[in-house]
């Protein structure tokens, strides 16, 4: 895979307060990469940084193989849609999609052209000449998008472009998304803090926190397969069990739970004596008889729809699992005492 | 929309005399200027023009009309464009400074009319510049300036600052995004704070009594008027002033009103 | 932060310019008044407090200055009192009327001053009131009102009017709401106002001109010392006026920021 | 169950638009009711008139036995937590809770205990000297409670009390709230857009649309038996199906799918001929061999952690499915050709 666009040992203050710490990232052609972190990590800095809106106090930004560290944003290949729908108000949606053609003197029946195209890819052929102020929040995001991609940009940087939407607007948009990088082949770079978002859109995914990358992987390796405990925490609900090894025979090893004293059977060896297992809600499963896995009693049950989670408490610690609604044992109440069972495959396990 | 609102009894009176207090002097005035009678007795005998034929007929009141509106226009046109270099200019110094230098543009406001005709006839003098009606549309932009820059202001921090990075990401340059995206979006306002420097400009009487060389402006006609004997035309001049400081006040009105439409249109959809 | 703008080449020259013409003319009254010699010629001959000491010695200036406290104190505190009722009957007027009634409210603002004392002695010569500083602080609240109104009205406006709603649900009446929710959530802006009512007050000289009897005021000596003859003590004095001019905006300043702040605070968390 | 808060025909117009039409609703004492649906369909106006913010154009309000209609919202037994964290800005903590009880002349002695009480429950009596000002919003939010219950209504009002806040801190909040119910056993009435919270939270949830009701039952009812296509479709994600009855042999029925023509064969009897099936996307299995269900073709698949959702394109229709993430035949792409299944028990079914 071609590297499109690569950052260097990016480090960025505001004034004292640090916000990047030595960044590499390298983007590979045509593909959506997702940074994702909480607030404050850093990822909409970097996206900054490579839309030429901030200035590095360290490092290089290199974009198809030529140093863009110092050319300002209006002559960068790159472009950029924001969080918020900014649609210029004084422009028709045909103006604003046209805005950046023009700017670069393209000929007027190429303009017609392009905007045509761009607005069909969009799905708003319809709306061209509609005022910019008379467009629903979904609509307006579609029509930054357009107005980006008219210009046919390297590398396109999304800044949380649907964090402004409404839950159903947001889930419908993310297809047309992964719709419209599939149309064009453009590369993404895609900010967000909403792990589902990363999770359904990228081909890969940068966790941040703190300014650092945390783990750069495919969206089930950082799901399945964290790299740390903030990223097992981050993407999606874990369960983390520290352990420590008592005896280990053939490809299973007898652990204690430290926190509660519990001993459990795992179906794999571990790496070293003390360990941190992560486990998933879905993977576990509740029994109510039986004296396999973990005894606790449940505290809190929550019906989510298609699963329903309980809440067990196991002496100090809890645990959550998560059971498919229509299997759920709904005889199940606050109180009950009940096994919590692991999963028959390898758990995802954490060391130091 | 609240309960709580219709349910409390009504603020009408107590608004309707506060009301009565600003506004009764100035019916009055009004109600003076169509006097066919010329003692300032109420109430008014009967009803005629004849005070605004006489005011419109007249030399000394026609022409201080003519430069009034010299003045104002001229007064009005510099500050706007010296105004919005400025407010632009206030927008780009770092956020640090900005402040700082927002209340020494601000401070003005405060000074007293009296002060700044005095020290810019004293700066005119040492100057050796002729005073004439262009010395007062150089001391109203002194004066109106300050105005103005709160005006603009307003409407500039409300702009969200990401549509010149937007500009700038679509290859505009730093006029480009001036010309394409920031004037367009703030025209009204802009217009707004020319008409509100207008308006000052033909209302102030100090500044200009100290400034003005041998030649008279409306306010300066109604006051030397009010020194010589009770005429009752200057009520009729009066409500002329009135009349156009009122059909500005609805322009200004109007306009900042499309401005502020054309902002939440954005930021609500 | 951004960095399109510190790429720009610096407005700082072109701000130097601007800020030279306002403040130049108040410099040079400062440094005048400074001046060991009483011709008013730069470079001033030496440096010397002759003036102020003349000023603080001589009756006229101190009774001016003490009749200027007077009026703008009692000015102040009945422009707070009046004007907060004001401000929150608006706030509890129907959505429909309110932009109305704040025009009617408003408008006053771009009446001249001499509209204002002209019409004002005509009422007060109908009603037989015997012309005073109470007449003066009378006219004055015409004249601050609804600049208090404004400053009022632009706290009132951002405070979420949920908080009047939570005060009800957690038991408060009409009148418990105001004092301990509405008061104690504003009253920084409010004293900012009656501040900036004050300095209006000190400062004004034309409706003064018109509704005050045998006394006098700052401005008003000012002007009629200005008449005489150039006496460089009205360097001083002017200086004395614009440093209370001063000081009151760095007061109204901070209230107007702690105000600020507090509303803030709660939005912003 | 006793019914302690009931609605009776309420209805109510905003100038000429109307907001509620002639709305029943009974609240039973110490439930957790949820009233869900989306911006604009009514929801927060019944919370408005219950609290007393808004009076009713007709029906009547009864609480405890008494009618309130008319009562202002100062004399109402019943507190509110509205969606934004409303702190007093000029009192702290302790004051901010101390506050409704202080109006109602409460003795010092009593109301520093209530307090302390009311903080000990959101857990956080720590915080008591707090500046308003000084915390997160989650914090925030709890002292809104800690507020409005230290005042023991005899109905808790919630506005989305949680909307304001972040995912994490949401999901935590809620299982917080369902502690706090079951420790003091107020009736909650619960206003939501968030279909997720509704279900989670509830004992029963009201579904609106447009200002009138649309379901009330158990949050099991309103997902798995949708009274309305509305209902289905605003209660998770719902697959719809036309369907028209074309043989039926003993327990089960051979249909056709009207959109595509494709034949499909349903374990169930239908009660009508013309019918649409209601299926959420995780009772769809795909299999890529046999000639069960019915055949599409991939064209767009989202990871989503626990799960991984795919859309099959059948001829104009698009069937959303959801497979485990750790059983899905991650070999599948978007363009392959597969069956989609329907699950070998009996699915929801609506008829006009």
């Amino acid at each position: 895979m071609n590297t499109v666009l690569s950052l260097t040992g990016i480090s960025k203050s505001f004034g004292k307060v640090p916000i990047l710490h030595g960044v590499d990232l390298d983007v590979h052609e045509g593909e959506i990469l997702s940074l994702l972190g909480p607030s404050g990590c850093g990822k909409t800095t970097i996206l900054r940084i490579i839309g030429g809106f901030e200035r590095p106090d360290r490092g290089r930004v290199v974009l198809a193989g030529k140093d863009i560290t110092d050319v300002p944003p209006h002559r960068r290949p790159v472009n950029i849609v924001f969080q918020r729908y900014l649609l210029f108000p004084h422009l028709s949606v045909f103006d604003n999609v046209a805005f950046g053609l023009r700017i670069d003197k393209v000929g007027k029946r190429d303009i017609e052209r392009r905007v045509r195209e761009a607005l069909e890819l969009v799905g708003l052929e319809d709306l061209a000449d509609r005022r910019a102020t008379q467009l629903s929040g979904g609509q307006s995001q579609r029509i930054s998008l357009a107005r980006a991609l008219v210009k046919r940009p390297q590398v396109l940087l999304l800044d949380e472009p649907l964090s402004a939407l409404d839950q159903k607007v947001r889930i419908s948009m993310q297809a047309e998304l992964r719709r419209i990088h599939r149309e064009t082949g453009t590369t993404f770079v895609y900010v967000t803090h909403d792990q589902q978002e990363a999770m359904s859109l990228s081909n890969r995914v940068v966790v941040m926190n703190a300014g650092r990358i945390e783990q750069i992987g495919t969206p089930a390796d950082v799901y399945h397969r964290s790299a740390t405990k903030f990223v097992s925490g981050f993407v999606g609900d874990a369960n983390l069990v520290a352990v420590e090894a008592l005896d280990s025979a053939g490809d299973g090893t007898e652990v204690k739970v430290v926190e509660t004293g519990q001993r459990l059977r795992l179906r794999q060896t571990l790496p070293q004596r003390e360990a941190v297992l992560v486990v998933r809600p879905e993977l576990l499963r509740l029994s109510a008889t039986g004296d396999d896995g973990l005894s606790g009693t449940i505290s809190d049950i929550a019906f989510l729809g298609s699963a329903v989670q309980f809440h067990v408490d196991l002496d100090g610690m809890t645990l959550r699992v998560q059971e498919p609604a229509g299997a759920a044992p709904l005889t199940l109440g606050v109180g009950d005492v009940v096994r919590v069972v692991l999963p028959d495959h390898p758990v995802h396990v954490l060391t130091d | 929309m609240s309960l709580l609102r219709s349910r409390r009894r009504s603020p009408g009176l107590y608004l309707a005399v506060v009301l009565a207090f600003l506004y009764l002097p100035i019916a009055v005035v009004v109600l003076f200027s169509f006097n066919s009678s010329s003692t300032l007795n109420l109430p008014i005998k009967g009803f005629s023009l004849r005070w605004y034929e006489a005011v419109l007929t007249d030399p000394t009141y026609t022409s201080a009309l003519r430069n009034s509106l010299i003045v104002a226009v001229v007064c009005a046109i510099i500050t706007t464009v010296l105004g919005t270099l400025a407010a632009f200019g206030l927008t780009h110094v770092s956020p640090r400074v900005r402040p700082w230098l927002a209340v020494l543009f601000f401070a003005p406001i405060t000074l007293p009319g009296l002060f700044l005709g005095l020290s810019l006839l004293a700066w005119f003098a040492k100057l050796d510049i002729e005073l004439s009606l262009w010395t007062v549309a150089a001391a109203h932009v002194v004066y109106t300036f300050p105005y103005f820059l709160l005006v603009a202001q307003s409407v500039l921090d409300r702009i969200d600052p990401q549509y010149d990075e937007l500009a700038a990401d679509l290859g505009a340059s730093s006029l480009l995004r001036f010309t394409r995206v920031t004037l367009p979006m703030t025209w009204p306002v802009l217009v707004a704070g020319g008409m509100l420097s207008f308006v000052l400009s033909f209302d102030e009487f100090f500044i200009t009594f100290f400034v003005i060389g041998p030649q008279s402006t409306v306010p300066l006609v109604i006051y030397s008027a009010m020194r010589r004997a009770i005429d009752p035309s200057i009520n009729a001049f009066a409500t002329l002033l009135l009349l156009v400081t009122f059909l500005s006040g609805v322009v200004i009105a109007v306009l900042a009103r499309t401005g502020r439409a054309a902002r939440k249109g954005v930021k609500a959809s």
